[in-house]
């Protein structure tokens, strides 16, 4: 039984080009959409399609080792695209801040446009999904596992129809993934010092991701669920 | 155009990711002229596709044999000196995991499979320090998009009062609100002209 | 390094020595042109031509010194004799190195 | 053998094809269409991962557009609350 | 060519796993350097900026509020650490992780100001930041692809390809538009007009040493 | 040690007489008598024994702190050029703390002019790559870093100007751009009354002119020791002198450019003396 083959099988190397020149052209469509636009978020929403084309791009390499490096890449888009949203609608907010008069829509805070998805999943499945996801998050063990969980929780979130408590609630949150920060930190460094015990440090890093990112998933949650079912 | 006039738009911000995006363009269509091609002596290699499917391991894409605990699976490091631990996780499945796999043949065969501790065995030991600030990324975007959600664009500590007055100055001001009705018509209606076309 | 650093800084002291001393002689504005003053260009002659041609850091610093002295005065005042002197030793040092 | 190619090539092709829509497709003039058109582009990309077996990365790449999304349309959502004009 | 002939002898290594760390009087050099200016961070308090008001005489003061101050000295701090990270890394996939890290930090650190000017070119530069994910990872995948490996040790060995020099160029790209030089200076010298200096230059301090020792490391590469 | 402070030493001196000798340049293009060269070198020296005062309004750690750092780097760049002839690479990363402080010192005061003066030298980080375009050709050609290896380079092959001369004028702008009153200093614009300097006062001015004087010692004497081969004292003498009068001669025809056209104007002119010397290499001019 041959488990790993020396060499990069060659159907690997026959999918190299192909992959490649793929991830070069949803760059390029990428690329060339954002120069031509204008409004700001558009070229928001394009930069995930340059995401898109940079997946391609490390995945064409088509070992372990590549597969282990669309992760951060994936995390990274992830996260930029989180702080510069917030960033856009903080910088939107102090301008009708600053000048409330050349911008009537100050009235929304008199008159909130209530926006609701009425999407008949969110009324009926929502809380088995988020079930299932969180429990196969749970079974995944590590970083996807998170991630997998944490989506549940958005789920369960979206779905709920509540409010008030945001700030207290997001003050535990932020407690709970300092710890489990720690915790993964405490569990790489364990790895290195003492190899030998290193289930203990599998489990400590596994698990202290997971509850990492499961509580910072479930912030999208809360935040999504503060604004769309406002009314 | 004078270069001065064009050296002056680049001191815009806002034109500054444009111009980025354009010769990155360039840069990527040029990547196709460029002769490419995988070098097959790479670390980590991992078997063709489906060929560990069709063979029926149990946890098919990611078997790369060993025993965990006691037999390391077979790895290639850029450094193994540097990993005294390395394969012994390899095959490592979470309890739940196990047991389905020990009920199902075709475990590995799905979307359903398991991860095992192959990645795990990258991401956390060999190239551990990657993850250390992936996941610090994510961590700072947090703090940040949270900072600026509890302080800023998700405040509403004093929300009840300021509605309350500023329903009270409305009902003032009627005819202002009125006004505001109208153009918030409009603004409403040009938006959705703009969105068909 | 230290006999650079020993003519620098004779030069420095020098120039700030010359500054000092036209200010308090010649104590009126800002005149073009200077007459040209005999005993400085002797200072500075003297000084130059053992700046570059004394071999000895002690005299050569001391050369230093001199031509800084008339170097360093005030704007207007010992720049006749400067050149003078830079080209007498210069001149001296071209001969001494050619004939030796 | 082939089925992989096959999924390879739709996979490419479903890629190229939603990026184009994203771009410069029916409808883009609204954000939100935009946003969805890019899922297009994404299902692309999972196929061609499925084909790598790259079945974590399958799986966060889900897990992260999903969440993507869902960060643009409440960007989108507030943004058109506020009336401001980006 | 290796670490010797760029930054003088090796001083010794910290293996972590594939990732190995270097150490020569070069990266010693900015690493303390960082270190030393992340220490006078930690320590220090922000300046009171004076402005002159318009259609009066009087002048404002514009201040870092203790909220503000707590958040953005952690930021920075966090910075400071990443860069200097960044300076004795000895992996390329490493390297532009910091570099995203980095990135990420110089948007939040001055996320929390209320000047409109200021956010508006965090945000242009947080844009090129994201785009930059492609020629980064990207850069160092097609480096990766055509060598098989991504250490700095056994590249510095390999010759150059046309797809290494691909690669290479498309990690300069990506430095270049994530440490705002020309021409894409105007995104990130915008952000530099706020208060709380400390936590200003840990910004710039981080980009120009991260230029500096990216070309050490496209150097490495290429020959 | 004694070597150490025996450079340094040379180098503040010499540095402050050039720098006074640019200035009187200067005077002397545009027809005023202009002050004595010791002017300079005398003026660096008073304010050590001047008030210091420290504004209500400073972040003070790094306004007082910042000084010093700025007179280390320089200090270490004393080290590694003439002192140790080490890396090049340790030098660029000296001129890029360099920069910094530049930025820092404008920050840290509160002062609007300082602020300007902070922005600006963002803007011209733009000088960085030129001069490491010039540093990457010089380790090409002779295929080291190190500065005491590049000068038996060119004692057996001659002087790096005449092989890679455009590479010698990108170094030779950045020196332009560094000099006083130049038209690229945008830091130091006149309308910033003295940029980032303005809010330091006593000793603290007097530190910053310290290592002002010794940066421009150090930048003329890697110029000349990269690219005019192995130099005797008198050449360097000479060399310096030379420098010095013509960038005086420049900075007193030029006006001082507006910010973003002086930076593109350094990237194009950098841009185009890279493209220049990669062909010359590339068609085998360059040996």
């Amino acid at each position: 039984m041959l488990f790993i083959p020396p060499y990069v099988p060659e159907a690997f190397l026959t999918m190299y080009l192909p992959a490649i020149y793929a991830g070069l052209i949803v760059g390029f469509i990428a690329t060339m959409a954002i120069a031509m636009k204008r409004q700001e978020i558009h070229i928001l929403i394009l930069t995930d399609l340059v995401g898109l084309a940079m997946i391609f791009v490390v995945s064409a390499v088509g070992t372990d080792l590549a597969e282990a490096l669309i992760l951060p890449g994936l995390v990274v888009e992830l996260a930029e695209t989180l702080a510069i949203s917030e960033i856009l609608i903080t910088r939107e907010m102090r301008i009708i801040e600053q000048d409330p008069r050349r911008n009537l829509s100050k009235s929304s805070s008199i008159f909130p446009q209530p926006f609701s998805l009425n999407m008949e999943i969110m009324t009926t499945a929502p809380n088995f999904i988020a079930l299932v996801l969180i429990g196969y998050g749970i079974f995944l063990t590590g970083f996807t596992g998170g991630a997998v969980a944490g989506g549940g929780i958005v789920l369960y979130a979206l779905s709920k129809k509540a409010r008030g408590l945001p700030v207290l609630m997001l003050d535990g949150i932020a407690g709970v993934s300092g710890i489990s920060w720690c915790l993964w930190i405490i569990g790489f460094l364990l790895f290195f010092v003492a190899p030998q015990y290193w289930l203990l440090s599998l489990f400590l890093a596994a698990c202290g991701l997971l509850l990492k990112v499961a509580s910072k998933v479930g912030l999208i949650g809360l935040l999504m669920r503060e604004d769309i079912d406002k009314e | 155009m004078r270069i001065g006039v064009l050296w002056n738009k680049l001191a815009d911000p806002k034109n500054i990711p444009r111009l980025f995006a354009f010769s990155l363009g360039i840069i990527l269509i040029v990547g196709l002229i460029v002769p490419m091609a995988l070098n097959p002596d790479q670390l980590y290699p991992r078997p063709a596709p489906q060929v560990q499917v069709d063979e029926g391991l149990a946890i098919a894409p990611y078997d790369r044999g060993g025993e965990v605990l006691s037999q390391p699976g077979i790895i290639k490091p850029q450094y193994p000196d540097n990993a005294e631990a390395l394969g012994m996780i390899t095959g490592y499945m979470s309890p739940p995991a196990q047991w389905i796999s020990s009920i199902s043949p075709y475990f590995g065969t799905s979307i359903y499979s398991s991860p095992g501790g192959l990645i795990d065995e990258i991401l956390y030991y060999t190239r551990g320090f990657d993850t250390i600030l992936e996941s610090s990324i994510l961590m700072m975007s947090f703090i940040i998009a949270s900072w600026l959600s509890i302080n800023y664009t998700m405040n509403r500590k004093n929300d009840e009062k300021e509605i309350k007055a500023d329903v009270k100055k409305a009902i003032n001001e009627s005819t202002q609100v009125a006004n505001e009705v109208k153009v918030n018509d409009l603004k409403a209606r040009s938006k959705q002209l703009r969105r068909d076309n | 390094m230290l006999d650079y650093m020993i003519y620098i800084l004779a030069f420095a002291v020098g120039s700030i020595l010359g500054l000092l001393y036209s200010y308090k002689k010649h104590g009126e504005p800002y005149v073009a042109v200077s007459d040209f003053n005999i005993p400085s260009a002797a200072v500075s002659i003297i000084g130059w031509c053992l700046a570059f041609n004394a071999g000895n850091v002690v005299l050569a610093a001391v050369g230093f010194l001199l031509g800084g002295l008339i170097m360093g005065e005030r704007p207007g005042y010992g720049r006749k004799e400067t050149a003078l002197g830079l080209i007498v030793a210069v001149v001296l040092y071209l001969l001494l190195k050619l004939t030796v | 053998m082939m089925d992989i190619q096959i999924f390879f090539y739709f996979g490419i092709f479903l890629a190229i094809v939603g990026s184009l829509a994203t771009a410069w497709g029916p409808g883009v003039n609204d954000p939100i269409v935009r946003t969805f058109n890019t899922e297009v582009a994404s299902i692309g990309v999972c196929l061609v991962l499925l084909c790598y077996n790259h079945v974590l990365a399958l799986l966060t790449l889900l897990a992260t557009t999903v969440i993507i999304s869902l960060i643009l349309f409440r960007a989108i959502i507030r943004l058109e609350e506020m009336g401001a004009d980006v | 060519m290796d670490f010797v002939t760029l930054g003088g002898n090796l001083l010794g290594t910290i293996p972590l796993g594939d990732i190995v760390l270097y150490v020569t009087p070069f990266n010693l050099f900015l690493f303390a350097v960082l270190l030393g200016f992340t220490l006078l961070i930690a320590l220090s308090k922000p300046e009171t900026q004076v402005e002159a008001t318009m259609h009066n005489l009087n002048n404002t003061e514009v201040k870092v509020g203790p909220k503000e101050f707590k958040q953005r000295r952690f930021l920075s701090i966090i910075c400071g650490i990443a860069s200097a990270g960044a300076m004795i890394t000895g992996d390329l996939f490493n390297f532009t992780l910091f570099m995203a890290l980095v990135g990420i930090l110089n948007i939040g650190i001055v996320s929390a100001v209320k000047q409109t000017t200021v956010l508006n070119s965090a945000f242009n530069y947080g844009l090129i930041a994201m785009m930059c994910s492609l020629p980064l990872f990207g850069g160092a995948a097609i480096i990766l692809a055509a060598t098989g490996t991504l250490s700095l040790a056994v590249l510095s060995q390999m010759p150059a390809s046309p797809m290494v020099v691909f690669g290479a160029v498309l990690m300069l790209i990506g430095i270049l538009g994530e440490s705002g030089v020309a021409p894409f200076f105007a995104s990130k010298a915008e952000m530099f007009r706020t208060a709380g200096s400390p936590f200003i230059v840990i910004i710039h301090l981080s980009s120009l040493f991260i230029i500096v020792r990216a070309v050490e490391i496209l150097l490495l590469v290429l020959w | 040690m004694a070597e150490i402070l025996i450079q340094v030493i040379i180098a503040f001196l010499a540095g402050s007489l050039l720098l006074g000798l640019h200035r009187k340049v200067m005077a002397r293009v545009q027809k005023r008598p202009g002050p004595p060269i010791v002017q300079h070198l005398i003026h660096s020296l008073k304010f050590f024994f001047k008030e210091t005062a420290i504004p209500k309004t400073v972040s003070k750690v790094f306004y007082i702190g910042i000084v010093f750092i700025l007179a280390l780097v320089w200090i270490v760049g004393v080290i590694v050029g003439p002192v140790a002839h080490d890396s090049l690479l340790i030098l660029f990363g000296v001129y890029a703390v360099y920069k910094i402080v530049e930025h820092n010192s404008g920050s840290s005061s509160g002062s609007p002019y300082g602020k300007l003066s902070c922005v600006r030298a963002v803007l011209s980080a733009a000088t960085e790559l030129p001069l490491f375009a010039a540093i990457v050709f010089v380790y090409l050609v002779t295929g080291t870093m190190n500065i005491g290896q590049i000068i038996t380079y060119q004692s057996v092959h001659g002087p790096l100007v005449f092989s890679i001369p455009l590479a010698a004028l990108m170094f030779f702008m950045l020196i332009i751009t560094k000099s006083p009153y130049s038209p690229f200093a945008i830091t130091k614009d006149k309308a910033l009354i003295s940029g980032f300097e303005t809010e330091h006062f006593g000793f603290l001015r007097g530190f910053m002119l310290f290592s002002e004087s010794i940066a421009w010692y150090v930048m003329l004497w890697v110029f000349l020791t990269i690219f005019f081969g192995p130099l005797n004292a008198v050449g360097y003498l000479i060399g310096m002198i030379a420098i010095t009068f013509v960038t005086g001669f420049i900075n007193a025809t030029t006006p001082i450019l507006s910010p973003n056209h002086s930076v593109m104007t350094q990237i194009t002119i950098g841009a185009i003396c890279f493209f220049g010397t990669i062909l010359m290499i590339f068609t085998g001019v360059v040996a």
